[in-house]
């Protein structure tokens, strides 16, 4: 009635730093003078925001390269507007004196994965690396209480939950081992997509420059995540603030550093290409029909990065 | 005419029994005594035990806080958490309502219908192994997320034990019983209400005590699955992320939460049990008179 | 086979085995239970409407599976048994209470179910509390009062419901004999003022020549009829005296019988 | 002497009666015919109804798949998800047994002490209500991840049902019969395997009945938890997959085949019921003799 | 409160009282159940070893709860009760058969649970099942027996534990006269075998003066002993001729003290 386009978001996990991009430009009222009225719906454990966002409960929704991808093979109409991570943090902690200094090293210990990731299975198809797996479901009591097991984890997550229990780990991203895609994806459904180009696009300007305030400016940071800490009380302000630091080397990197958000489709044609090769992918995909960037504005990442407020983690 | 002997009283002089004429009933002292301090008894017993293994294995926090920690937790985290533990219990008890509802409705239906019975049973049995979290994901996308949600995985968890025990309860009407409401002319439906459920109660409360913790359970569950949608999160939420941060003692006092919830749940069903069946039913009354 | 026809519309005058007017009629009917054990062979027998009929023989003969197949309880296996009328009362050999319903409701249950309104079941249950001497015990509970006490309650539903046909399964063996005798006054001032047909199952030869128009003795092993006895001087509906001396007589045949069959 | 009137057999000829002399028991084929007519029925329907919902909605695959779909998958995907079935039985059946052995020990101690009910009722409750999910990561830890930690799962969420109705059981027995074996001067123990657990039969099949499904349940959130991936995973596994690739049909496929490993389950305690109360209980015999 | 001291060494003769020797002495014994109804007003009576003692008396005065009390089922609200036996049976009112075990079963259980050796038992449990006249349904199940062939085998239980004091709840209440009558001589000849004390419940006036050496008539509202009355010629050990004329003086008697209280 008053002109504004009701937007929901659904996001991959509970809301913390890796959506504070969104907070953020709530927070600022981004999305207001674009006239949208966002509401951000929190992911879970197996949430699947992609058939969320296919059956019209949501408008957009956040998620891994790969999950757009499987979606389309599986006929789930949505497609990938940006990408936040250019740089997939996703990989596996060991223990610093578990001798284990490469992937090649963890080969025959047991990994433990949630299942279904992808990487895992690219580590042992691609590389050639045997391992077993064990189901990961968030707490990695068991890895820290066994040296011996290779953890699934995010650096921004994971590996600082194991310093804070007093156990130091290395850190390798499957990205290292060539695996990449795209991570904090924004997708949308095609017909939405068709229907309301201008909110997509509003959003995804609102929602980028978001991006940059959240990594460039510690006051707006400092507020988002007092939101953050709000919505999902059971977050703390260091961990926040640890994944805030440390998630910005992964977004403002390659082309995220000219534009928050950036796709190729390259980088798209080698996760399809990469699927398939694992067998995940058993239909053919056209890596072009999975995404379209041509609705993302360019917001430069910041020129300068500033540090965390002292103390906060 | 035969000799007859009087009554005699005994010489001995008449000695006052031990417990004089009893009174009603204990008195309600005597009864919170003895409901109260067993479990009280067993739960300082199991504290002690419990820092006891901590110290004995040198369990780091992580692992096992003790209940230091989880107290130190609780009294720190109280605000989110009750309100955590309101949603949750909401749920629960929206689940544990409509269970009881759908449990009793198809175990009379079953009771009532032979070949209902034979049709439906295997595929209520089926509900109920439905690994939930599998299909969850679908009523999110039919419900949404939250509460609705939530409320039918508690309800889907919860209703066999309630229709499994009606029906066993049920079908176990002393048949003389039956025969008369059958005499009488009594329609099908009459002999249902009036005569074999107040029979099946025992067994139907039964039902309705495991269904309370089962949809306490449930409601978890559904919680994990489905996320919180807009709204607060429950005790399964709470769980969740205190897992991935591993925060120990805060999941304990989640856990704890979650039990005391089904703890109350489970009091009302007790509390409604003792006032049905304590006039009638052996397994209420008293051990001797 | 049991079928139930349309009830006969006029009573009969009592004593009679008129077949037009009988309420119960066993032809050839026979009883196997489904371990294979032949409870009840060939049996034949009417109740005419308004009669009592007795029945007495030993432990274990087959009374009681007579008297359920009459009233529908208990499947026929051969033969054909025809009953008349809906309209019937049993008093099973066990109480057969609801254990948590008192007195009064116990009492009232089976006219309630037949849908009579509650006035009239509340008077008439008043009336049968009061003629088996429960009148201080409305509010008790079944397992608040004594065996022979539940067997009254047990009657006294029977009684309220107003029955057309009485069947009866030894209502009066855990009374004492004076409770007893008054029970039996009582059941035929009753019959003088309703005329209810009834089969009334006995261990006491006196109390089934008192009560029966007829006195049918069976034998065992295998359950059947060993005589049926016309009383010399049955109750009626004046409540002419009774020929004690004949009823006597009787009872000693009865008793002979029974003991022929020992 | 009275006139005697000897028996004079009624005019009308003797028709047989409809059903002639019963057999001892129904046939095998048509008890067959009885127990495997209906849930067919009622599966075929169920067909119906789950594709004209599709028909009618309009439903995509992802969302609901068809029973041709998940027949489809079922086809191509046999092997694999036979043997995760394997392994989710196994864990269930064990984790079964140990429920039923600790569920019936526990109602065994509570019926025998009341004070033990007192103390150890509440905590069992608790038990029941503990979210697996959220200590599952202790047991990893403990016994390692794979089958006995998912046993133990199964076995803690099925443990309740058991203890409950046992209990339940044991304390509705009759108190005459509780007396006769007290002036018997039977020791208390004897009293309870004779008597109590005799009497008590059904409720504690019923509550093996409702366990069979929880066990399996139980096994599965165990595999979600703190399963093994790859070749030696379970159901839960293959449902995490499935439904973390998007694979709605497959993810129907797996929840088809825990509902028949549960619907095995019960089976058998179901056949044992029938076999242990056909001779005398209620619930069990003939509707009319 | 009741105490079981050790059972007196030896057994006193039929028919005495003696104090010393008495297997159960109520002294001002009262009962008052939890809902404050006064069952039994104080109550005095013992029953020597080898004794029979008859309760009669009206429906619901009492006579259960007082051989409850007697056996230990039954908490005494007032008074003493002293019982010098652990070896007893009792009869229940109703048939309190185990429905999962067939006739023999049932019948061995109790003697099984005190430990009697299996060959005693199974003969003792043989001539207990011919004695009540089921020696073809020892492999029945309950629910397979009619209402009279349950309480028998409900007796043969009770015969075959060989107690020292049997306490009977109307045994004989669901049989035919001739089986009942039967069954009184069977117990007599048991009763000279083995000499058992009992307290037995009978609604049957000539029952209880053919089996008592002593006749305790009941009456009701409250509860109490109205007269004892010992029996002019008691069943003896070596079977002496019974003076009939002065038994059914006895009976005479009973009844019109039971008359009197209706
Ligand atoms: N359900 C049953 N299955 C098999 N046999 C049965 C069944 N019910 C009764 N019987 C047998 O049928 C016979 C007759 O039983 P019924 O109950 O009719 O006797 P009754 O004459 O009423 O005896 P009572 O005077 O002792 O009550 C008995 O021998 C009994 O064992
Ligand atoms: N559990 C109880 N609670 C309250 N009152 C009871 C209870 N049991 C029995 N009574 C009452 O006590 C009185 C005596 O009962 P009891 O069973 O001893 O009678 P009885 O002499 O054996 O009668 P009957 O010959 O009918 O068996 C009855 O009035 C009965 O209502
Ligand atoms: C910042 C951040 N975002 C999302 C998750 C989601 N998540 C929670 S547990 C888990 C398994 C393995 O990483 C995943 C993906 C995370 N951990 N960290
Ligand atoms: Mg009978
Ligand atoms: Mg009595």
């Amino acid at each position: 009635a008053d002109g504004t386009t009701d937007v929901k978001v659904v996001l991959g996990w509970y809301a913390n730093s890796e959506s504070g991009g969104f907070f953020a430009a709530e927070e600022e009222g981004l999305y207001a003078d674009k006239n949208l009225g966002v509401t951000i719906q929190q992911g879970g454990p197996t949430v699947s925001g992609t058939t969320i966002v296919a059956s019209g409960q949501a408008e957009m929704g956040i998620g891994d390269a790969a999950s757009v991808a499987l979606a389309q093979e599986q006929g789930i109409p949505i497609v990938a507007v940006a990408a936040v991570y250019q740089d997939n943090p996703v990989g596996v902690l060991v223990h610093k004196d578990s001798g284990m200094k490469s992937f090649a090293d963890m080969e025959n210990h047991t990994w433990v994965v949630q299942t279904g990731n992808t990487g895992a299975e690219y580590m042992q198809k691609d590389q050639g690396l045997t391992f077993k797996t064990q189901a990961y479901q968030g707490s990695i009591a068991n890895f820290l209480a066994d040296k011996d097991l290779v953890q699934q984890g995010w650096p921004t997550n994971e590996q600082y939950v194991a310093l804070k229990a007093g156990v130091e780990t290395d850190f390798f991203s499957y990205a290292e081992a060539g695996y990449n895609p795209y991570n904090d994806v924004v997708f949308t459904s095609e017909k939405y997509l068709k229907e309301n180009p201008q909110a997509v696009k509003d959003f995804l300007a609102a929602s980028m420059q978001g991006w940059a305030d959240y990594m460039g400016d510690v006051e707006v940071a400092t507020a988002t995540n007092e939101q953050l800490m709000k919505v999902n009380p059971e977050q703390t302000s260091d961990a926040l603030w640890y994944a805030w630091d440390k998630q910005r080397d992964f977004i403002a990197t390659g082309d995220g550093e000219a534009q928050i958000g950036a796709m190729s489709s390259e980088r798209w044609s080698t996760l399809v290409s990469q699927l398939t090769d694992l067998g995940v992918l058993t239909k053919e995909i056209e890596p072009a029909a999975l995404f379209d960037n041509s609705h993302l504005p360019t917001v430069p990442s910041p020129a300068e990065m500033p540090d965390a407020p002292a103390d906060s983690y | 005419m035969t000799d007859l002997s009087t009554h005699q009283p005994t010489e001995t002089a008449p000695v006052k029994a031990a417990p004089p004429a009893p009174s009603p009933g204990p008195s309600r002292l005597v009864a919170a005594r003895r409901f109260v301090v067993p479990p009280v008894v067993a739960a300082v017993l199991g504290l002690a035990i419990w820092q006891l293994i901590i110290e004995i294995f040198a369990l780091p926090v992580y692992l096992l806080p003790g209940p230091a920690d989880v107290w130190a937790a609780l009294t720190t985290d109280a605000g989110p958490i009750l309100a955590a533990a309101k949603v949750t219990m909401q749920e629960a008890l929206l689940g544990f309502g409509l269970a009881a509802l759908s449990g009793f409705a198809a175990a009379l239906v079953m009771a009532r219908w032979n070949i209902a019975e034979r049709g439906l049973y295997p595929y209520l049995v089926l509900l109920q192994t439905v690994p939930i979290v599998a299909i969850a994901p679908l009523f999110v996308v039919w419900f949404g997320a939250g509460i609705t949600t939530n409320a039918l995985v508690a309800a889907m968890i919860a209703v066999f034990p309630i229709a499994a025990n009606t029906l066993q309860g049920l079908k176990s009407t002393d048949r003389n019983l039956v025969q008369l409401y059958r005499m009488a002319g009594a329609p099908e439906r009459v002999q249902l209400f009036s005569l074999r459920v107040p029979a099946a109660l025992p067994q139907i409360l039964t039902g309705l005590r495991i269904a309370s913790g089962a949809s306490v359970i449930g409601a978890i569950v559904g919680e994990f699955v489905a996320g919180i949608g807009g709204g607060e999160g429950g005790l399964g939420y709470v769980i969740t992320l205190n897992a991935t941060q591993l925060r120990t003692p805060e999941l304990f006092v989640a856990v704890l939460m979650a039990s005391a919830v089904s703890l109350i749940l489970f009091a009302i069903v007790a509390t409604i049990e003792g006032q049905l069946l304590k006039r009638w039913h052996e397994s209420a009354l008293p051990t001797e008179e | 086979m049991v079928s139930t026809p349309a009830p006969a519309p006029g009573v009969a005058p009592p004593g009679t085995t008129d077949q037009a007017a009988a309420l119960i009629e066993f032809r050839q009917v026979q009883k196997t239970y489904s371990n294979g054990f032949q409870a009840v062979t060939p049996f034949d027998l009417s109740v005419g409407a308004g009669e009592i009929v007795s029945l007495v023989g030993p432990s274990g003969c087959g009374k009681t599976t007579v008297i359920r197949m009459a009233a529908g309880l208990s499947s026929v296996s051969g033969g054909e048994l025809v009953r008349r009328t809906d309209q019937l009362a049993y008093v099973f050999q066990d109480p057969t209470l609801l254990a948590w319903r008192n007195v009064r409701s116990n009492v009232e249950l089976v006219a309630k179910l037949k849908g009579v309104d509650k006035a009239t079941r509340a008077a008439a249950a008043t009336a049968a509390i009061e003629m088996v001497g429960l009148g201080a015990f409305e509010k008790s509970l079944p397992r608040q009062l004594s065996g022979g006490m539940k067997m009254r309650v047990s009657l006294a539903r029977a009684i309220t419901s107003a029955p057309e046909l009485m069947m009866m399964d030894e209502p009066f063996a855990a009374l004492d004999e004076f409770t007893r005798e008054n029970m039996q006054n009582q059941l035929l001032r009753l019959w003088r003022a309703n005329g209810f047909g009834a089969m009334f199952i006995t261990h006491s030869i006196s109390e089934a020549v008192n009560l029966g128009h007829r006195i049918v003795v069976m034998a065992a092993r295998p359950g059947r009829i060993a005589r049926i006895i016309d009383s010399p001087s049955p109750p009626t509906k004046d409540d002419a005296p009774r020929d004690k001396a004949a009823l006597a007589d009787t009872a000693e045949l009865v008793s002979s019988l029974l003991a022929g069959d020992k």
